[in-house]
């Protein structure tokens, strides 16, 4: 579904201001503290502070201490109190400062969050949203970049979104925020102040400068499991979502390459239809990714797509990741699925 | 600097092992009475003391002394030992079943029963406990749970309330205050105190109350709890119940060598107890005080039960390998059931004549149910809940993929 | 590589004995607690009783309480105190006691040990490895039956092994033993007493009775990364491991398909040439897993097969998996992908 | 039961914030020289009273008192607090070489100097420490670890032993008995006990030293740290620096509101001590009691040790949104340097000429230093280690996969 479609949607007033992610975030939980009385906001330093990355900056004084609030620094203490408190009724956003750091959370995540629901047959269930920053070029060495979704997404009954600009973030994090089962909410933490095509050396340009960048100031949502057709094209389907998104499209401009090119925004469960009718259309796929390559995300996609589109495929389905390697710090941008390797997997592609 | 000897690795062992008797000293009783029972608002470093005695009401003779013997009920007394009662007929004879092969798995509570069931009667109706696996008399303590239903869950039929889903035991009663139990051991833990800070926050008078046993305790999620509990002043009753056993190792091994795990509450600031387990009276009032200390806003307690795992862990041990055979004959704590009938006997509230009865009334009651139940189905039969179950209740609605999943099943 | 070419990666005397899976286990671990006095043994239960299993019986009484002892209940603690260890020179060897309880231990695992060479550029290493039962078949209900083989196999850094006999058992564990990367050692539960065709309400037969059965009594390895081809076969191949192995094996029978097992025995870093020479030769390819299916190691594995035998390919490569629900108790076969549901798949990707 | 009034969450604030200064009565000090020094092989639980007092030698005016006032060397302390100056110069220049985007980013220990340093000349060579992000004194004391390769690690530069790896700050050093930092908070703590785990199974004498910040202590592995240290009597110091703040919350968040950190350890079994970590002398006596206490069999000690974040919390940070802009002039226990030079001055073993001597020298050595990193590269000027590095100590062998990944980036 396209950008058009997406405002179908909506439920705003026609009313739209220039966002970073940041501030489109923010608004997204401004809106559902203000509409829903049980949901509450916490995590390490969102409180007085408002986040390291000032997502939340303000909402403890706009909506006092008991509903936005610091916690220790426990992230399976945080999850652990969000899934209790979705047993009482509330429904908490917790932030974990960096997807890194959800290990400890771990546990509290994959055995009770993703299975209360089944486990006690809809008696008591969490619907709680997980916001963690996520993926690289920050310089932020390999505890502060990595990409963790295909974690999330072998794990049934979890959700997993990854927005790729502020529109989407707005709007899939309340969606996420009213959904009854638990979201994994991955911030791709490059795009927080600008759309980014990978070329690390250019000036980096503003949301406000960006289509994607006008947001509505009220309530609207992103349908959960709907991607969204960044720019539909001919010759090849390319399958991704979140830092990679502007990535893919510089690397199809600049190979000269009419893709289509498919932001999943949702991760799991996710639009097939979507991706099922564009490979269908083109013959040719390539999937690209931040996350290590084996046994990322990609790899279900390519198992979906050889699944559904086996017979009108011209070429192998190519994989464009980030290397099998811990996420190194001086040597990020060789480790960055950047645009020229993004365009050669296009053109392999194109070849096979 | 002087020179050293070489470092060596110490292991707790437990002083019995089949064959060779424990030495319960290790155990520091306090006698009954003794300990002082401070007022509900007191502060978390004042309870100190409290955290290595041992709260205990019933003396040897049945009588109830000291501070913490609180003007009771005799009606809620008799209560709690037909539940505590009805609680061990359950037990045994669900055990029997499982070896029946009726069911795939069980697991009593056989020495333990006073706990969960006086702790019950202190509660107030809406408040949310966080069991674990051991905790079934807070169950069958209530008059609203329908002991055919639970033996459902346990046979796996097609009655089953929780469809098939969970292992027996595993039961989930939100209606009753009995938060869905997980395999997970801990996780509870700190959804207690979650949940408990949901009620602080929307300004309700609900309290949790969270299980867990020793073994369990050298979880994160118990310690997590406990800071989270501390931080915020959660209205959550943080309880341990130590039965000195976790499978195969004994309380030692968990921590409790040299210390007391009541002493780790107080470590992080919340008020902490340490109390007969085996003592329906102490247990009533210290599960009362801590309820009061909560709802008043005053924050969490901890109190660890101190009682004994009389039985095999689940169906599946044999604890013959690992402790002496007759263990429990000389834990100095006793069996709860007898010691509350001897303290009704002995204020004239009770007699051998009436325990008989009651004894084979619980048991007709349980055999009833269990033939109820059984005519549902059981495990062995395969009469089960429909395959088709299995994939509701992942999400909230159906998603696409498990929608096709379920028809390659062709269910 | 098949059975023959195994023994000849033993230096182990020729004399074999009939051993379960839980005795060529405990096999493993005495011959390597002998060899090496750097070698412990810990976890839950493992010391004086001997495991719950009974994997570790015998041994502390053999090698004394500071070689092979009990741990708390902490998975975290567990393996961060093997980290610790291999920082000073020993290699533990821990137990989880269910494949379904490593959660807590999951940010020693993924953040410290799988990362602990690379970022200290070899000064330190963590040569542990971490033996976990993990699969269903046992009514052991959603905590004590998943496999969770596809979140190691995303984690760089980490060895997964999964034996689906006792010679390969001993083998392998020895191997993974000696091995100076973290190695994570899935013992199929199920396999324990016996192989497994997956028809459950046949009697059991014991490993006595069969061929893998036969364990040499001392010290041998069998290489780390080295697929083993069960049954050699013309019209299809079959990627599996662990317990499915004997499933593929009479599902294949049963279906009159005369199809190429391979038993991967590694799954990551994994035997891909033994893969691609098979597929390559067969054309036609099913991936079988008891995990559930989205994002499982099955993705991957597809993805592989796909990026290098693409133009040998006649259909599309089939995954027969668990459902992507937690593991039911009672419906516990009908979760379970048994012989038929094998077979079904077989027989769609010889049709396509 | 009473009527109850409705609960309401307690969410822990400092007294202090921008604007309002800070009342630091909840640090609760002692007088120097107040607190009684227990033999090393003192029953843990018997340390109850220091783990909520604070240990202090060193007075306003700059003497020694008391019991934990041990003979020591001047030239030690002359050692100390030159490693001290080092540290803070180092620190202060690191700091700017950030702002000039040589490195990515950089931490300091502003305040905290006397900790690591008194604490690293209180063990034995081949014990090992395993250090949280805010220990480089460990390091900068050591004559045997070289400046100018640190700050290539800083600079991430072709002479970065880690090879460009890891964000600046997060050394490795395993002959100085400094192991590799982690990113992820808390996770070497319980790596500390098994490494002295290990070295109690081998026989050896070496004891191992775990770090950890008062905010991090609310992470799992704290906990189980303490758990395993305890059930293991493993040789083992366990360090909790209180600075007061965790990035932007202050102790009381992490669980240190009406108690103390080190209350914690005596929960758990485990022999504890608070003491004024900005006092060199009470941090060199009481390292040097709980490394003997390790070293003699005896177990593991918990130190929480009371200082100040003086700085941001790391180059990202801005502190003046979060707490008074000049809190560090008002905390109590002062700067670890100054207190130290005073007492040196103040027995006649330092002068301060002989202070602006070194001062002036230190600053020529770090310099010195610096401009011999940066003539090897700095981040900004893309000097770095090659790419083809990257793919290397994932495994000790290079892979199959990672072999083709290499190739496919064509180096
Ligand atoms: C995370 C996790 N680790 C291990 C287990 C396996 N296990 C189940 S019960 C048990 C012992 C628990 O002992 P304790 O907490 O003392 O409770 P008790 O059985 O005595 O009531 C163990 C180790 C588990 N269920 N979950
Ligand atoms: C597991 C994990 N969670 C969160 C973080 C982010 N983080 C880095 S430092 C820090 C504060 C730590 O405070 P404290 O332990 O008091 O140490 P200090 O910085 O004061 O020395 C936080 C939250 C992290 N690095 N790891
Ligand atoms: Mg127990
Ligand atoms: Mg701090």
């Amino acid at each position: 579904m396209d950008v058009t479609e997406q405002s179908s949607e909506t439920t705003a007033s026609a009313r739209c201001t220039p966002m970073t992610m940041i501030q489109a975030l923010r608004s997204a939980m401004d809106v559902m503290l203000e509409r829903d009385s049980n949901v509450v906001v916490f995590g390490q330093d969102v409180g007085y502070f408002g986040g390291v990355f000032r997502c939340t900056e303000g909402l403890q004084k706009k909506y006092g201490q008991s509903r936005v609030f610091d916690a220790p620094i426990s992230e399976g203490g945080i999850v652990g109190a969000a899934v209790g408190m979705g047993a009482y009724g509330l429904r908490a956003v917790v932030e974990i400062q960096f997807a890194d750091y959800f290990y400890p959370a771990s546990d509290q995540i994959v055995s009770e969050a993703a299975r209360l629901r089944y486990r006690s047959v809809g008696d008591f269930t969490a619907p709680i949203t997980i916001r963690m920053p996520c993926g690289g070029g920050i310089y932020g060495g390999q505890t502060h970049s990595q990409s963790p979704e295909a974690m999330f997404t072998h794990v049934c009954g979890l959700r997993t979104v990854m927005p790729s600009n502020p529109y989407d973030a707005k709007g899939l994090l309340i969606a996420a925020i009213e959904c009854d089962d638990p979201v994994i909410f991955l911030e791709p933490k490059r795009l927080y102040n600008g759309p980014f095509d990978g070329h690390h050396d250019s000036p980096v340009i503003p949301w406000s400068q960006h289509r994607l960048g006008a947001v509505p100031e009220g309530y609207y949502t992103v349908a959960l499991a709907s991607a969204s057709v960044l720019r539909p094209g001919s010759e090849l389907t390319v399958l991704t979502y979140g830092t990679m998104v502007f990535v893919a499209e510089a690397a199809a401009a600049e190979a000269g390459i009419d893709a289509e090119i498919i932001d999943l925004r949702s991760i799991w469960p996710l639009d097939l239809e979507t991706i099922v009718a564009s490979v269908r259309k083109t013959g040719r796929c390539v999937v690209v990714h931040e996350a290590t390559r084996t046994s990322g995300f990609g790899a279900e996609l390519v198992a979906l797509v050889q699944e559904h589109c086996f017979y009108q495929l011209e070429a192998p389905i190519e994989r464009v990741t980030g290397w099998d390697t811990p996420y190194p710090h001086a040597q990020e941008w060789a480790y960055f699925p950047g645009p020229e390797r993004v365009a050669a997997g296009f053109k392999r592609a194109m070849q096979g | 600097m002087t020179r050293h000897q070489a470092l060596h690795l110490h292991v707790p062992e437990p002083t019995g092992r089949p064959g060779r008797e424990t030495d319960f000293s290790y155990l520091r009783l306090s006698r009954a009475g003794k300990i002082r029972r401070p007022p509900v608002d007191t502060q978390a470093l004042a309870t100190r003391d409290l955290a290595y005695g041992l709260v205990r009401v019933l003396d040897d003779e049945g009588r109830a002394l000291g501070p913490w013997a609180s003007q009771i009920d005799p009606q809620l007394l008799r209560r709690g030992l037909a539940a505590m009662m009805k609680t061990r007929i359950f037990d045994a004879r669900m055990l029997i079943a499982q070896r029946q092969k009726k069911m795939s798995f069980y697991m009593q509570c056989l020495g333990e029963e006073a706990i969960a069931i006086a702790h019950a009667l202190a509660l107030a109706p809406g408040d949310m406990c966080f069991p674990t696996y051991r905790q079934q008399g807070l169950l069958l303590v209530r008059e609203d749970v329908d002991m055919v239903e639970m033996i459902c869950q346990l046979l796996s039929n097609g009655r089953d309330p929780l469809k098939g889903r969970q292992l027996p035991v595993m039961y989930s009663y939100k209606r009753a205050g009995f938060f869905s139990i997980s395999g997970n051991l801990a996780t509870q833990f700190i959804q207690a105190v979650g949940w408990a800070m949901a009620s602080a926050i929307k300004g309700d008078t609900r309290i949790a109350s969270g299980w867990i046993g020793d073994g369990a305790t050298a979880e994160a999620d118990f310690d997590t709890a406990l800071t989270f509990a501390h931080v915020y002043r959660a209205p959550v009753i943080l309880n341990v119940v130590n039965n000195q056993w976790a499978i195969s190792t004994f309380q030692g091994i968990a921590g409790g060598e040299g210390t007391t795990f009541a002493a780790r509450g107080v470590g992080c600031g919340i008020a902490s107890l340490r109390v007969d387990g085996n003592d329906f009276l102490a247990v009533h009032a210290a599960s009362q005080w801590a309820a009061e200390r909560a709802r008043s806003n005053f924050g969490p307690t901890l109190i660890e039960w101190v009682t004994y795992r009389a039985g095999p862990h689940s169906s599946s041990d044999d604890p013959g390998k690992y402790r002496p055979a007759d263990d429990w004959a000389h834990f100095p704590l006793g069996d709860p059931i007898a010691r509350l009938k001897q303290h009704l006997i002995a204020i004239g509230a009770w007699s051998e004549k009436e325990n008989e009865e009651a004894q084979r009334e619980l048991e007709a009651q349980v055999a009833a149910a269990q033939k109820e139940a059984e005519s549902h189905g059981t495990l062995a039969d395969g009469h089960l809940r429909s395959a088709a179950e299995m994939f509701q209740d992942v999400y909230k609605e159906l998603p696409e993929h498990l929608r096709r999943q379920r028809q390659e099943l062709g269910v």
